[in-house]
């Protein structure tokens, strides 16, 4: 019970962190639109083009996206000694991996995953594609904080080079943009592509807490 | 409840210290003097386990650290030497959050006293981030009354306040004692705080 | 076999290999060239052009194989716990890397004349992009990560993850209709392809062998020395 | 003299802080390359509608590279204190703003704009249009550097209003997006619409120092 | 060089201090002394013109320091009390940085005696992220040396260090004051050193 609360009081702190930090999830998603934006301006009002290329757009900036928020994920805590208290408290530092997932899930992915359905009125894309989109999305957005979870711990020791965090994320994306964007556009093949999707998930989520674990614990051993 | 035997840490292949024995039973209060650069940080972590040491072994309440880490985590509570409020919260956020963060069951006129005593009861809505330097190492003790454990292990607790303060600590120090506390605290100072033990490093 | 796993008799062996070696590779190379600029026929169809391919295709190879090896003692290194299979990680990815950058630039090359266009987004040629990405990050990773001890256990992971892309690269032409050209030389079967043009080819790709093997034991000595004395 | 070997040996801290080596840079447009991949994959392979978009994938990216690197903008000096040191060493509050920019465009901007033209063979771009990218993206990025110093000085001031004021600048650079890729696109109005993107930058490179110096001595009074 | 005139702050509206006056000559040193949260950073960042006090003035060479303050920054050397060295970097990188910025000319052996006083000279290759408290703090009392100017402006330069140190920067002053220089700083301790002026916050 008392575990339990002390899960609950972290997402209040997380909270209240991301709370003041609302401009940057605010210029996100500012980012997203501006970008969306600048689509459909340089491929021409045509609306047939629009359409096609336009669930691809919306997860390529999501990845995007998603990268741009890396930097956050555990630097500040760590500098701050955070992680340390977190950790005294009693959390595992695989644990504290899992809980800052779902925390970057809740505060960096859904923002996006609300402002989907503006950007397919904006981008044309049908309302029966708009489920497709939400639904793949949910599965791959989790599956990048997961990834995003295992890079930006790793760039904890690797302080000088920090986009290669991003790029890691990225390669290691590839497979889910691929089989996400073909969710929508093989209505058919659906459910086996979200099982694949499925699959990738459960995979990068059982290594997380593993992986960053491991890396968080060596981070604060050497700092 | 904590003893060392025998504790050697090495960092990048060098050694930072050798073989330092050190025993903290309740109601102890323990000093680490030592040069700057000498280890004191770097024990305080080893024995958090927070630092793998070389050699030698910590144990808590009789078994080994490692094997009995989460409780001896649920009866120590550690204030390093840098602050770990968050800068651009106020001092009223932060309070909250490490309330609520350790289930905390200090009552809010306690926590009033606390800050009345520390002085620091008209800064609630000022960001920590624009605190004094001593104003925020003070803030950092409030977690030592919000936790409310037995161990406290403590980073040059000392530095950076005033007399008045330091005369506070020193009477908290005594009190956490006579309440079978103990502490073990770094310090390049020491202003008359009784101490059972001192470890040179 | 023992030299495959053990620093040591890895060095004594290749202090005796490495003279001949780089000899045999300066011989094979001329004889490659000269071979492949002025004893082999055009193509009736594609012209001298076809001469890239005695730069492409082993460089290809030669790509595929670096990876290849690197996968496996990854998997020696964190399975069996064979240090020697990091120390090979670190000291052969820049080789492959170059050899990818090699395959990219004369594809390119002979693509343009061939497809007209220097680039397409098809299958084998993606592939192959991503694997010359893929060492990238591993030579970067090797120098920017601090923590030695961390930072090969990081990088045999990422290389095991990545050789997914492997086989995508190689049989990518077969399980996709591609533009690019499919197995002819190393198909299974028999290679369609005329023994004059065979000729050059595979003297080329041992001159290729040669050459990564020599630069390879080069490296390879450089990273055990530095582990020794603990310079990194 | 002395003045101008501070200017220099600014920028040579800037460039250890940016770069610790040549490897870096490299990062950066890898980065940059696998985020065209990662586009590419989610549109599909299809020759054409890849040219169509490749001029707005190369601006989408630039934008969001350049609001990556807004955080290290003034942010980390600013913490550290070495911003102040730096004005105590006789640089006016503007005259940071200004040095600041540059280095942003130089460390953070110029290698995009060195691998653009790799870019523009991947995504089958004409080698005309390469001239058209290359003169706008060179105004253009020079605009958002402006615009980033603007916002990034704001947003250190923690105060509710300048929050909403560096989001409002963020939306600035949709024109300056929206004219440059015009450009490209519509091609007999060249000269017109360089000198309205020109214009821009000029006006926008006038109000950054004073802007910036300004939000800049109010945060570091603040502080 | 320096005089402080009825200098208040007002912060939040809210009274830091007021009407604090000060004059500091060449070959003096003024010592900062009062409670946790007086305002003795905020005078030292008020006589820099950082701070924009709300009443009184601040001279520089007879002249109003506003007037003149690009001449006075040329002449002084301000150490804040948070470390301003870059964590990322090494030691040696960073002493690089500060002498090329300041364009110090100061030689390299001049660095080198001083980091062997410092006892710093065998973490020259070392994260500055990874010192210690106190090593840190010591390394930033280079930049009196790299930037070789007049005025020091330090706040609270004694606090982390050990004993020796403290004896070593004691010196320091005292040469500093021989050579015309003038020192300004805050703290909380005395270890005997002799202070012209002492100014109560
Ligand atoms: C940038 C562009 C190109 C890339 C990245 C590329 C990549 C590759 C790779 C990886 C292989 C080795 C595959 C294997 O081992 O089975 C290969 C083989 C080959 N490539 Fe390319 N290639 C490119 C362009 C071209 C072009 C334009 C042609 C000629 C029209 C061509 C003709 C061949 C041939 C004939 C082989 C040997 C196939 C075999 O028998 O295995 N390639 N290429
Ligand atoms: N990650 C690290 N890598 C290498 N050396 C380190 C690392 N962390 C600390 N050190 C070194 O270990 C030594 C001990 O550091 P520690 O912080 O324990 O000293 P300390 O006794 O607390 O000193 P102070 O009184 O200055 O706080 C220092 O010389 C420091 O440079
Ligand atoms: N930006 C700000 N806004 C509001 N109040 C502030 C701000 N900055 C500082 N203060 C307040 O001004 C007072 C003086 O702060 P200052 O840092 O000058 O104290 P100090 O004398 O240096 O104390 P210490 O000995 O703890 O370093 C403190 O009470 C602090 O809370
Ligand atoms: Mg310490
Ligand atoms: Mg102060």
């Amino acid at each position: 019970m008392k575990f339990f609360n002390k899960i609950l009081f972290f997402y209040y702190r997380e909270y209240k962190l991301n709370i003041s930090g609302f401009q940057d999830i605010l210029t996100n998603i500012i980012f997203f639109f501006v970008s969306i934006f600048i689509f459909i301006f340089s491929v021409g009002p045509n609306k047939e083009t629009i359409s096609v290329i336009g669930v691809a757009i919306v997860w390529t900036l999501l990845l995007l996206s998603s990268t741009l928020s890396l930097k956050k994920f555990y630097q500040d805590d760590f500098e701050n000694g955070n992680l340390l208290i977190i950790h005294l408290n009693g959390f595992s530092y695989g644990f504290i991996a899992i809980l800052k997932t779902f925390s970057h899930f809740l505060f960096v992915q859904i923002p996006f995953l609300l402002s989907i359905p503006i950007a397919c009125i904006l981008l044309n894309i049908e309302s029966d594609k708009l489920m497709y989109l939400l639904v793949s999305f949910g599965i791959g957005s989790l599956t990048l904080s997961c990834l995003g979870s295992i890079s930006s711990s790793m760039n904890l020791m690797n302080q000088r080079n920090f986009l290669l965090g991003s790029v890691i994320v990225m390669i290691f994306s590839v497979p889910i943009i691929i089989f996400s964007v073909g969710i929508i556009n093989m209505e058919e093949n659906f459910n086996s592509l979200i099982n694949i999707l499925f699959g990738i998930l459960l995979i990068v989520f059982a290594i997380n807490p593993w992986a960053s674990g491991l890396c968080l614990k060596l981070s604060l051993e050497n700092n | 409840m904590i003893i060392v035997k025998d504790l050697s840490v090495d960092r990048l292949d060098k050694k930072i210290f050798e073989k330092v024995n050190l025993s903290l039973t309740s109601g102890n209060i323990t000093i680490l003097k030592g040069k700057n650069g000498s280890g004191k940080t770097t024990l305080l972590k080893a024995i958090l386990n927070i630092i793998e040491p070389s050699f030698g072994s910590i144990y808590w309440k009789g078994k080994l650290l490692k094997k009995n880490l989460y409780d001896f985590y649920n009866h120590v509570t550690y204030i390093s030497d840098k602050t770990s409020s968050l800068k651009k919260l106020t001092l009223k956020d932060n309070i909250n959050i490490w309330k609520r963060f350790f289930c905390s069951n200090i009552n809010n006129s306690q926590i009033e006293t606390a800050l009345k005593t520390l002085k620091l009861e008209n800064y609630l809505n000022q960001k920590v981030g624009t605190l004094s330097l001593g104003e925020t190492k003070k803030l950092e003790f409030l977690r030592l009354i919000i936790e409310n454990k037995s161990v406290w292990i403590l980073d040059e607790p000392l530095s950076n306040l005033d007399e008045s303060s330091i005369e506070l600590m020193k009477q908290t120090f005594e009190d956490h004692c006579a309440q079978e506390g103990s502490i073990i605290f770094s310090s390049h100072q020491n202003p008359g705080i009784y101490v059972t033990e001192e470890v040179n490093l | 076999m023992k030299f495959l796993v053990n620093p040591s008799k890895f060095n004594k062996i290749a202090d005796y290999v490495f003279k001949p070696l780089l000899i045999l590779s300066i011989i094979l190379f001329a004889l490659g060239l000269l071979f492949s600029f002025y004893l082999s026929p055009d193509d009736y169809q594609q012209g001298s052009t076809v001469r890239i391919m005695y730069v492409h295709v082993p460089s290809a190879w030669l790509a595929l194989l670096t990876y290849a090896i690197m996968t496996l003692y990854s998997i020696a290194g964190l399975a069996f716990r064979i240090p020697f299979g990091f120390i090979i990680n670190t000291a052969v990815a820049p080789i492959g890397a170059v050899f990818t950058l090699i395959c990219i630039i004369s594809g390119s090359l002979w693509g343009k004349p061939m497809w007209g266009t220097w680039w397409v987004w098809d299958a084998r040629l993606t592939s192959v992009a991503i694997l010359f990405i893929i060492y990238l990050i591993i030579i970067f990773m090797n120098l920017s990560f601090e923590n030695r001890i961390v930072r090969e256990k990081v990088v045999a992971i990422f290389v095991l993850v990545g050789s997914i892309n492997l086989p995508i690269v190689k049989f990518s032409v077969d399980w996709w209709n591609t533009l690019h050209q499919p197995a002819t030389i190393s198909k299974l079967s028999k290679p369609s392809i005329d023994p004059s043009m065979m000729i050059p080819l595979i003297i080329m790709t041992f001159a290729f062998i040669m050459v990564g093997l020599a630069i390879a034991i080069l490296r390879i000595k450089i990273e055990i020395i530095s582990r020794k004395s603990n310079l990194i």
